[in-house]
């Protein structure tokens, strides 16, 4: 046995154990050391496996060396291994911001707590994109989720706690809609395992408590992915939560369960029996444009920044969506991209925000006037980020919107293509409100340079930097993204 | 409720019943219903009823708040180590059947730990939260 | 197919509906948390009953019994059920939270305060 | 248990709410071990009726007791609610009966456990052996789980008396 054997393991199970150990030292210094050890351990382990996954195709892990279906099975396969470095690649690029703005936020003596839960839910994540088994995927999602209520309700306005308490509601319900489905799946198979599941499903063939699991299962997974309309928690959440938080989760929890969501649909229960005994890819599409086009239009009418963007990104999962809904190699690559794009630009964009909030007390149009002369680099971080969720050429985003766009003309759906233009131009509504407040508007106060503190600073343009990087040079995002999506469809039965 | 004596001298009665049940509880998991998480909770109620009836300052001297902190800790890390060390001595994570040169043993011992980790944490986060409420409560002086 | 063979499955729903119905159509946080409860509570049933076979026994091995009921069911449910009392709790402390902070723990006066709110401070 | 429902659902005073909960849980456990889930029962008795009834007494003592308004336009969620009941209907048509030991459930992973777990893991009790095991990793997550909760009580309830003092 040697040590590369076991990351599939210690992937989950150091910032799983960083948690008690925070919470043992009480000390937030040490707390913060430990977590940003274990993130950026995490993020080397999930480039390893990502390695080994492209070498081997799939690395699977027998929890106490219990085969599986009996034991619990790790499994990474291309599509894991992306997330898992999305979402650990993440955290370590937020966690070095996340220090100065959480003692701006905080009282001192939650900041270790804070830390304590910000390793949950990493924990949580990477849990649910590594495991292959379903009741399992339930659990992590309940490690992360708890842990976000928690995150968010620690955001310095009351009205964090409402938004918690409503995420927490909604959340549950999910969750449970979630089990309600591995239920009904477990009844008709026996096991738990997502591969078995999804080879004994496919000798029972589209059976009726298999539909309504498919139907349970995309309830849950939507209301947790946020879209529309389920997506009421969303923008609250976002908003009041402590500008780091939103910045990691916008990045990540969405995208996992986006990846939730095309697990259970490619590899347990085929695409045949999702796409073709149901509606789901008409019901999918409507509900993907009413999120692109209803989301982007109430994010132009919003005043505050972070709720503006939480609207943006209701809108960017209506994009993610409608590439799963074209049931194509084209169409998911787009999709899978866009998870990595999205990610960059609203990470990156939701950081600044909280160095904006740091320096200018508030992050309404209001505040940010004059912005692009008294904070150069932070407004104009913003702004490249915002470029990239209209998808102008030059920023990832435009790579997503040309590949949906090819998928959408592949299926000879012009009218579809033309729709896509047309909502990106509602999102350059609500980036044009931000540009014009920063750079056309005579600042508040005084004139003076002001930049966001340097550990926001570095880790946003960091993130921006990618957004330019993948916008220019396609190659790893697109073939990688494609050939997981290639390795979906063919696996799928 | 505090200067009632029959109650104080019922539960002074009842509360070594108790522990020694959860006790029971928790080590006879393996051949009848129960287990660590189970145990946890009725160490947690045990010391939750001691703290109903002889308040909660009595309470908190017997289990004070930093042990329970401690003791969510631990649990969660005693399970985890279980499984480190299943790691370290050649398996695979939460492999138990190396523990022991005998695998049957091992698997005995793993359980065993497991179990204790569980009811170390449970008991410790049922009581904080108690503690945590109760502490609510309590008009500031 | 047998009414009979599907009443467990009748009792599932209708504590579904029901828990479901508490949550979106009450207006008291606690009351919503009570109705979260009964929801997920729907959920053992629908686990635990079909892993019931009639002349099985609890599934602790011993040489007196041959047929056992299923057991993996019921430790999929004790996990539910502790990641039950872990949200409840949690609902909790956010409640208790909310009402210190507004003062109530109706749905309705929180957004209305809120509102007010905005409408005090256009920001 | 129905009945309990009904009532819980219609009640205004928290109170009462919280009793009946109690009580549905008591009832839920007795359920249980008719259906020989003793573990689960057990569990369900002392987490259900006792843990969160202290909980929801507790945090009833910090809040009011009486709920202020009656149902608000109860139509939309019975709507939205039987929907999903209706789903779970239709989907539940197609399952196994009840105590059919053809069931795959019956067939398929579980024999091992039944058969093996004595021998592998010298612990009768297989719902003990299962949990901490074979499926280890999941009673790890929800030891976690407990600790998070734990935690984030801690993060939300602990020392903000001192800024209330700072207040008044």
């Amino acid at each position: 046995m040697t040590f590369a054997q076991h990351l599939p393991a210690l992937q989950v199970v150091v910032p799983l154990v960083t948690a008690p150990l925070t919470v043992l030292l009480r000390d937030r210094r040490a707390a913060y050391g430990l977590l940003l050890l274990a993130a950026w351990a995490s993020f080397a382990i999930a480039i390893a496996l990502w390695q080994q996954a492209s070498a081997a195709g799939v690395v699977s892990y027998a929890i106490g060396s219990w085969a599986p279906p009996w034991g619990i099975e790790y499994r990474v396969d291309r599509l894991s291994a992306m997330v898992l470095v999305l979402v650990s690649g993440m955290a370590a690029v937020v966690l070095p911001a996340t220090r100065a703005s959480i003692e701006a936020e905080l009282p001192r003596e939650q900041h270790y707590l804070f830390y304590t839960m910000f390793a949950l839910c990493l924990a949580g994540l990477l849990g649910i994109t590594i495991t292959g088994d379903a009741f399992n995927i339930f659990v992590f999602l309940e490690i992360s989720s708890l842990s976000t209520y928690v995150l968010i309700a620690m955001g310095r306005e009351r009205r964090a706690l409402v938004a918690a308490y409503q995420y927490l509601i909604m959340g549950t319900i999910g969750a449970t809609f979630i089990v309600i489905g591995i239920g009904l799946l477990y009844l008709q198979t026996g096991t738990l395992n997502l591969v078995d599941m999804g080879h004994r499903l496919r000798d029972i063939g589209g059976h009726r408590p298999v539909l309504a699991a498919l139907a349970f299962l995309t309830v849950g997974l939507s209301l947790k992915l946020a879209l529309f309309p389920l997506h009421q928690w969303l923008p609250n959440a976002y908003a009041y939560a402590p500008s780091v938080v939103a910045a990691f989760l916008a990045a990540t929890a969405t995208k996992v369960a986006v990846y939730a969501l095309l697990r259970f649909y490619f590899s347990v229960f085929g695409e045949s029996a999702v796409f073709n005994r149901l509606p789901m890819q008409e019901v999918m599409l409507m509900l993907a444009l009413g999120g692109m086009f209803i989301a982007s239009a109430v994010a132009c009418f919003q005043d505050n920044l972070k709720r503006l963007f939480a609207y943006s990104s209701v809108s960017q999962i209506g994009y993610i969506v409608l590439g799963i809904s074209f049931d194509s190699v084209t169409g998911l690559t787009a999709s899978i991209i866009h998870l990595f794009n999205h990610a960059f630009a609203k990470g990156a964009i939701f950081l600044l925000l909280g160095g904006v909030a740091a320096t200018l007390g508030g992050v309404t149009l209001d505040r940010v006037r004059g912005m692009g002369r008294r904070m150069p680099l932070t407004a104009f971080g913003i702004t490249v980020g915002g470029l990239s969720l209209i998808g102008i050429p030059g920023t990832a985003g435009f790579v997503t919107k040309w590949y949906l766009v090819l998928a959408a003309l592949q299926k000879g759906q012009w009218w579809l293509a033309f729709l896509i233009v047309l909502s990106s131009l509602i999102a350059v509504v609500y980036v044009w409100r931000f540009v014009e407040a920063a750079y056309f508007r005579a600042p508040a106060g005084g004139g003076e340079v002001r930049e966001a503190p340097w550990s926001m600073l570095v880790p946003a343009w960091v993130l921006i930097g990618a957004v330019l990087y993948f916008g220019l040079d396609t190659s790893f995002t697109v073939g990688q993204g494609s050939q997981a999506a290639a390795a979906l469809l063919r696996a799928s039965p | 409720m505090k200067h009632d004596l029959v109650l104080r001298v019922v539960a002074k009665v009842f509360l070594p019943f108790i522990l020694l049940f959860a006790l029971y509880v928790q080590f006879h998991g393996d051949f009848g219903p129960g287990g660590g998480f189970q145990a946890g909770v009725i160490i947690a109620a045990a010391i939750i009823f001691y703290a109903l009836i002889y308040g909660l300052e009595n309470a908190r001297r017997v289990v004070p708040e930093w042990l329970v902190e401690r003791m969510m800790a631990a649990g969660v890390l005693v399970y985890a180590g279980v499984g480190v060390a299943g790691l370290l001595l050649g398996g695979n994570y939460l492999d138990y059947f190396v523990l022991d040169l005998d695998p049957v043993h091992g698997q005995h011992r793993g359980i065993f730990w497991v179990e204790v980790g569980v009811a170390i944490t449970v008991s410790g986060v049922m009581l904080k939260i108690f503690y945590m409420f109760a502490d609510r409560g309590t008009p500031e002086q | 197919m047998n009414v009979a063979g599907h009443f467990s499955y009748a009792v599932t729903i209708f504590l579904m509906v029901a828990g479901l119905f508490i949550v979106i159509a009450r207006g008291n946080l606690i009351k919503k948390l009570v109705g979260l409860g009964i929801f997920q509570t729907s959920v053992y049933m629908l686990y635990i009953a079909p892993g019931k076979l009639i002349g099985g026994t609890a599934p602790i091995v011993s040489e007196a019994f041959r047929v056992y009921s299923n057991p993996l069911p019921h430790v999929l449910i004790l996990t539910a059920i502790v990641v039950g009392v872990a949200t409840l709790a949690l609902g909790l402390a956010l409640v208790v939270r909310i009402r210190e902070t507004y003062g109530g723990i109706e749905e309705d006066e929180i957004l209305a305060a809120d509102r007010q709110e905005d409408e005090a401070s256009p920001s | 248990m129905a009945v309990t429902v009904i009532v819980l659902a219609r009640s205004r005073n928290l109170f009462a709410v919280v009793v009946l909960g109690s009580l549905y849980s008591f009832l839920m456990a007795t359920v249980l071990v008719a259906l020989d889930a003793v573990d689960v029962a057990m569990t369900e008795a002392s987490v259900g009726a006792g843990i969160s009834t202290v909980l929801l007494l507790g945090a009833l003592y910090l809040c009011k007791s009486e709920e202020a308004k009656p149902l608000h336009r109860p139509w939309l969620p019975l709507v939205v609610a039987s929907a999903c009941g209706l789903v779970l209907v239709y989907g539940t048509i197609g399952l196994p009966a009840f105590s059919d030991p053809a069931a795959p459930i019956h067939a398929h992973v579980v024999p091992r456990y039944l058969n093996d777990a004595l021998r592998e893991t010298g612990v009768p009790n297989v719902v003990t052996a299962v949990l901490a095991s074979y499926r280890g990793y999941d009673t790890l997550g929800e030891t976690t789980v407990v600790f998070t909760a734990g935690a984030g009580v801690i993060a939300l309830l602990r020392r903000r008396r001192d800024r209330k003092e700072q207040k008044k």
